[in-house]
């Protein structure tokens, strides 16, 4: 057991350093739930692409580095203790790709993934639909049948689609066969977001932005060649997306590790009014530690051939409810001040925005009930309720 | 030895709810947050008639002669409404510490008052829906001219720093720790009302809202969070009472920071618990809920901070801490 | 709205407060579930009856003063903190006397009750069944009837029978009917503990105490006289006591007042080597006031005519995770002494002997769980689990 | 980079495991804690034979040359069985401070040594079952006389006060603080080996006990609250193998600290749910499990409290905290 890394990964990660010091903007972008700010977020891509920063894990030929595992934690956690901005590609790069990866055709990965690297193609992802919250599975939207044009007709709502007020592209389940339920008879479209018959209304939300939207199909045409695996497979496609969501790629420890290290920080500047605050943020350190050294974990897990599987539910439970107590600790930390709205020169920073998003944590990606279900179901193997529920 | 509202407190209630329901509700907040203050405004002079804006001040000085079990039941409906408006600084803070001729004008309804009080209370609340903004001192008030508004969490809030202007008046300490009191009392009323108000929304949405084929609220682990919201208010509500009737007496201090902290912890688990049992729902700007949401992340470090008040007890409890 | 007391009402305070002063041991007894702090306990009931203590809330007839339920709860204030020994005769006189009043005959009145206050009778109750839990209604215990000696004859087990070692009486429900279900055909009993056939098997605890047993019952004779309530009626008799038993008479206020200014104290000793503990400390005094208030309100709502109802679940709750709590905050108090068991003389006190006994809170009368359900389905309106599942 | 136990490690707790359970597995707890000695001294035998006492000291010093991980791994094996006795003081606080005659003498089993640390550790465990006791200053050792033992929560633990006798010898301030962190260390691997065993119980429990005609294990209530329990032992887990690798290191004592805050986090979790899971059954005597909950108890504030390291953890992340 060791977390020695080789001399190549050291230089790999010193590399990253000294070109996020570079090139990071010293002033952080405006929200990329604003225009202007999707357009900024889309011009960062473009350079981390000169880089060839997008997406280390990948191939050369689509703009990775073929970086490892390791590589790819180093790099997240370089890029997140630099003060970069938060990825904009993220649904391309971190939920739509590793599909395309293992059930794309060769054509839709030319097409597609090394566009996704430098900020001209931005997906929006359309999972849910009105009414059907956690239940996934319950796809109402339908895909009907178009022989003549050789492709289908996209029917139906989605919502809480992320980033698809400004997205190029989105993507989705659509129920292909009426008569099946549940899991099955879906099929797994890639649709451009100015389409014909496609509508987007934005959803503004709690916190003011409006990054997620409603969308509305009216016989939005999709060719053959915009269908993600085989017709009617669409669940099981959808599914390495799933675990990939609550796995290693939503949240890189990095993340956290920035975060208490701002939290920490900004005890130090507050000490004096709150000494009681000390265990709150030892805590908020203690356990981003726990998450770093965890996802060494599940990095050697894989690199032996294993899976995380319900794993993923520990750590999304785990991450979402560290972020909420560490914004909470900041909160207490700044006094009324807190109360603020971030923006330049504001007293409490950007902690109260964080703070909100940091609240939704527990409901996206599978609220934490569910999850919780599932650890208890899959990894403790306790009994399902004899009451219909299902655990997702 | 009766610890119950009394059926006047009862009826003082509702006729609130009426008239803040007539008025529209929470949609009075909601173009407030737009900057179109006239609804609220409206509605804040029909609080006047009602005599919200002296309902525990002496009817000599030309107030309702009420209680701080009052005070505290009137501002737990504008919590539970959501009404915006600088209520606590016109209603409960200033009334005993302006001079006649000012107190006429909020008694009435004619003047909106707002204030700052310079280390507990940083910012003044809707400084530009007001007519007059106050530093409230330790010992002293001065009329004061406000900078520009800066957003909050909760959008019908807008808080402005204070200068003072023209000369102070003397006050007596006490005076103003008792006024500051009566504030921080009032806040925490609000925020019971609105952790009520948040369990109520998210009560009935669990009937409604099914997943899975069956109401959410049959599920027993949102079941066991709405429980724990239930038994958060239920144990908070009596601080408060209890803190209304110590005002000003030799306890006053501790049991209105009790129940500043009480509330608060109740207010905030109950509004986590309301968007979990929402989802996403919850979180959108269409949707009622994140009225409360915001206003009760906002009212938490408005009037003394958890932290400031956990001190004071401890203070209070064990002179020697600190 | 006021909490003014009456002059009587204080006058009634300060009589319980002298006389607790004079009489209370300076010493703690030894504990109540050993042979010696058995007897040390039942001598100190027996002083009470002597001041006329006992029972302050029954009519004088019976040893009591016929006092309110204000003076009640003073007293039980003045009680605790006042430092004095827990009452052994708590099994009679909070849980079965409010049914003997109310449903028993005046033959059993004069019988039991005045030897109730005095400390010669003291009574165990026999509720769970072993393999039953919180579901006291699966009850399998049998009373069949013998008409020849005008009785009913009892068989089956009980188990966690507090206080059954040393006991003289006990009572329970059992099954008098052996072809309803549930809550029907049940009949509620009074049996000596000496009785023929009933065997008595003390159960060693984590604490290690020995005041819960298992009673074992084989043909055990009890005659008509000590049937309280119909036969058949057992279940309506008994939810009085369940009621009572999670509601005002389990918990007074004075018990988690006293205890938190324990805490104070115990902080004000330490607060040098632990300044942090200060919040935790303050909450423990703060939710130890909102139950003290929280009281006075539920004593208002009797006094004007209203009943507990699904409150004392609130209640039972709200304690049973304050008392858990705080002697948390006092173990971290002290250190590495909080190990130590208590004794005279020793560092840490009693809080790890009252810890012990904390967690065992959410389990007895009633699992907190259950409570919740209770909560969410009668005080929320929450439907009820399709699952088959009883919230009690 | 590979932070994962190696097949050996894994081997090691299996071994482990076999030669516990040979010997009566918790019954070697029970009759410890009623005063027979014996079969808990058979054990250590056993596992002295192993080579536990010598398991993470250089060859050249008679041990087995391996590592603090290796340490980790036999410890939560410890925990997880409940076996009892002073192996903490004698496999991971002694051997490298002890003199060669004694060292030797701890490594082959034949003496059970014992200690006190003044200021972390005021009470040495059971030192009328060993045959030497230590009290270890910070940058001495001295051969103690122990007090008459005092009733642990644990009943496997008798704890006494140590007097000094004879002369102190010197040691390095740096030995004896990574010989402390060592044996916290070796704790909180106790502690997370105890909250997995619980967790174990409690699931089986579930499973198998029924009310209200359904087995516990499918209310979401009590899935939840283990799911909880899952989770925080989890996360603990990586914190004890990172300390493991730290010990010695620069970031050493901040990474036990944090390993022991977080296990025993996580193990008095695992104890609440466990006895919630069995209710009144588990907190009987007859039943096993009270053998970890009282273990993880006194564990808790034995070899530094939560408070102790939190504030340690504290003190290097910003010098200027207390």
């Amino acid at each position: 057991m060791n977390l020695d890394l080789t001399e190549e990964q050291q230089a790999f990660a010193a590399e990253a350093r000294a070109w996020l010091a570079e090139n990071v903007p010293s002033a952080p972008l405006p929200s990329m739930d604003t225009e202007a700010g999707f357009a900024a977020h889309r011009e960062w891509e473009a350079k981390l692409a000169e880089g060839r920063w997008s997406a280390v894990a990948w191939p050369e030929e689509f703009g990775g580095r073929s970086a490892g595992l390791v590589e790819w934690v180093l790099f997240e956690e370089e890029y997140y203790r630099s003060g970069a901005p938060t990825r904009v590609a993220q649904n391309g790069i971190s939920l739509l790709a590793p599909i395309l990866f293992e059930h794309g055709t060769d054509d839709q990965r030319n097409r597609y993934l090394n566009a996704m690297t430098d900020g001209s193609l931005i997906w929006a992802q359309a999972w849910s639909e009105p009414g059907a919250g956690s239940d996934l599975a319950s796809i109402r939207s339908t895909a009907r049948r178009d022989d003549e044009r050789g492709g289908w007709l996209l029917n139906g709502q989605k919502t809480w689609s992320s980033r698809a007020v400004w997205a190029d592209r989105g993507f989705g389940l659509f129920r292909s066969d009426p008569a099946a339920q549940r899991h099955r008879g879906l099929t797994y479209f890639l649709f451009p977001m100015d389409a014909p018959g496609l509508t987007v209304r934005p959803i503004a939300q709690l916190d003011g932005s409006t990054g997620f939207a409603e969308l509305f199909f009216e016989d939005v045409f999709v060719p053959d060649a915009d269908v993600l695996g085989a017709p009617g497979d669409g669940w099981r496609v959808a599914m390495s997306t799933a675990g990939n969501e609550r796995g290693l790629s939503l949240r890189a420890p990095g993340r956290f590790c920035a975060a208490a290290d701002r939290l920490i920080d900004l005890w130090g500047t507050h000490q004096q009014e709150d000494p009681f605050a000390q265990d709150a943020v030892v805590d908020a350190w203690i356990k981003s530690e726990a998450y770093r050294l965890y996802t060494w974990g599940t990095v050697s897990t894989l690199q032996d051939g294993g899976d995380i599987g319900a794993e993923g539910s520990v750590n999304k439970v785990f991450w979402s409810e560290l972020d909420i107590a560490l914004h909470e600790t900041a909160l207490d930390l700044l006094g009324p001040a807190a109360e603020l709205r971030g923006g330049p020169g504001v007293a409490g920073g950007r902690w109260m925005d964080d703070y909100l998003f940091s609240i939704s944590g527990p409901i996206y990606a599978g609220t934490n009930e569910i999850q919780r279900n599932i650890i208890a179901e899959r990894l403790l193997g306790l009994p399902r309720g004899g009451d219909g529920r299902r655990a997702s | 030895m009766k610890f119950a509202l009394s059926e006047e407190q009862q009826s003082l209630a509702e006729a609130l709810d009426e008239i803040i329901e007539s008025a529209g509700g929470t949609k009075v907040a909601r173009t407030w947050a737009e900057g179109n203050t006239e609804p609220g405004l409206a509605l804040w002079s029909q609080l006047a008639e009602l005599g919200l804006f002296g309902l525990c001040l002496a009817e000599d000085d030309g107030g309702m002669g009420g209680t701080a079990v009052d005070l505290a039941v009137a501002f737990e409906r504008l919590g539970y409404h959501a009404v915006p408006g600088p209520y606590i600084e016109s209603a409960a803070l200033l009334p005993e510490l302006v001079d006649p001729s000012v107190r006429s004008g909020i008694l009435d309804g004619s003047l909106v008052a707002t204030a700052a009080v310079p280390g507990l209370v940083p910012y003044a609340l809707d400084a530009a829906a007001g007519s007059r903004c106050f530093v409230v001192g330790p010992d002293s008030l001065s009329d004061a001219s406000a900078g520009p508004g800066a957003a909050s969490v909760d959008r019908t809030r807008k808080l402005s720093e204070l200068t003072a202007v023209g000369s102070e008046t003397a006050l007596q300490t006490a005076a103003v720790d008792l006024a500051v009191d009566r504030a921080t009392l009032a806040c925490s009323a609000m925020l019971l009302g609105a952790g009520e108000r948040l369990l109520e929304e998210a009560v009935s949405y669990a009937k409604i809202r099914e997943q899975f084929g069956r109401a959410i609220g049959e599920y027993q682990a949102l079941k066991h969070q709405l429980a724990d919201v239930r038994i958060a208010l239920t144990f908070a509500r009596p601080l408060l009472y209890g803190a209304a009737l110590d005002l000003g007496g030799p306890d006053g201090a501790r049991s209105v920071s009790a129940a500043k902290v009480a509330t608060g912890d109740a207010a905030n688990l109950a509004a986590r618990v309301a968007l979990q049992v929402h989802g996403a729902i919850g979180y959108t700007e269409e949707h009622d809920l994140g009225l409360w949401i915001t206003r009760v992340r906002a009212l938490l470090g408005a009037w003394g901070t958890p932290r400031h008040h956990r001190s004071r007890i401890a203070s209070l409890l064990l002179p020697a801490a600190r």
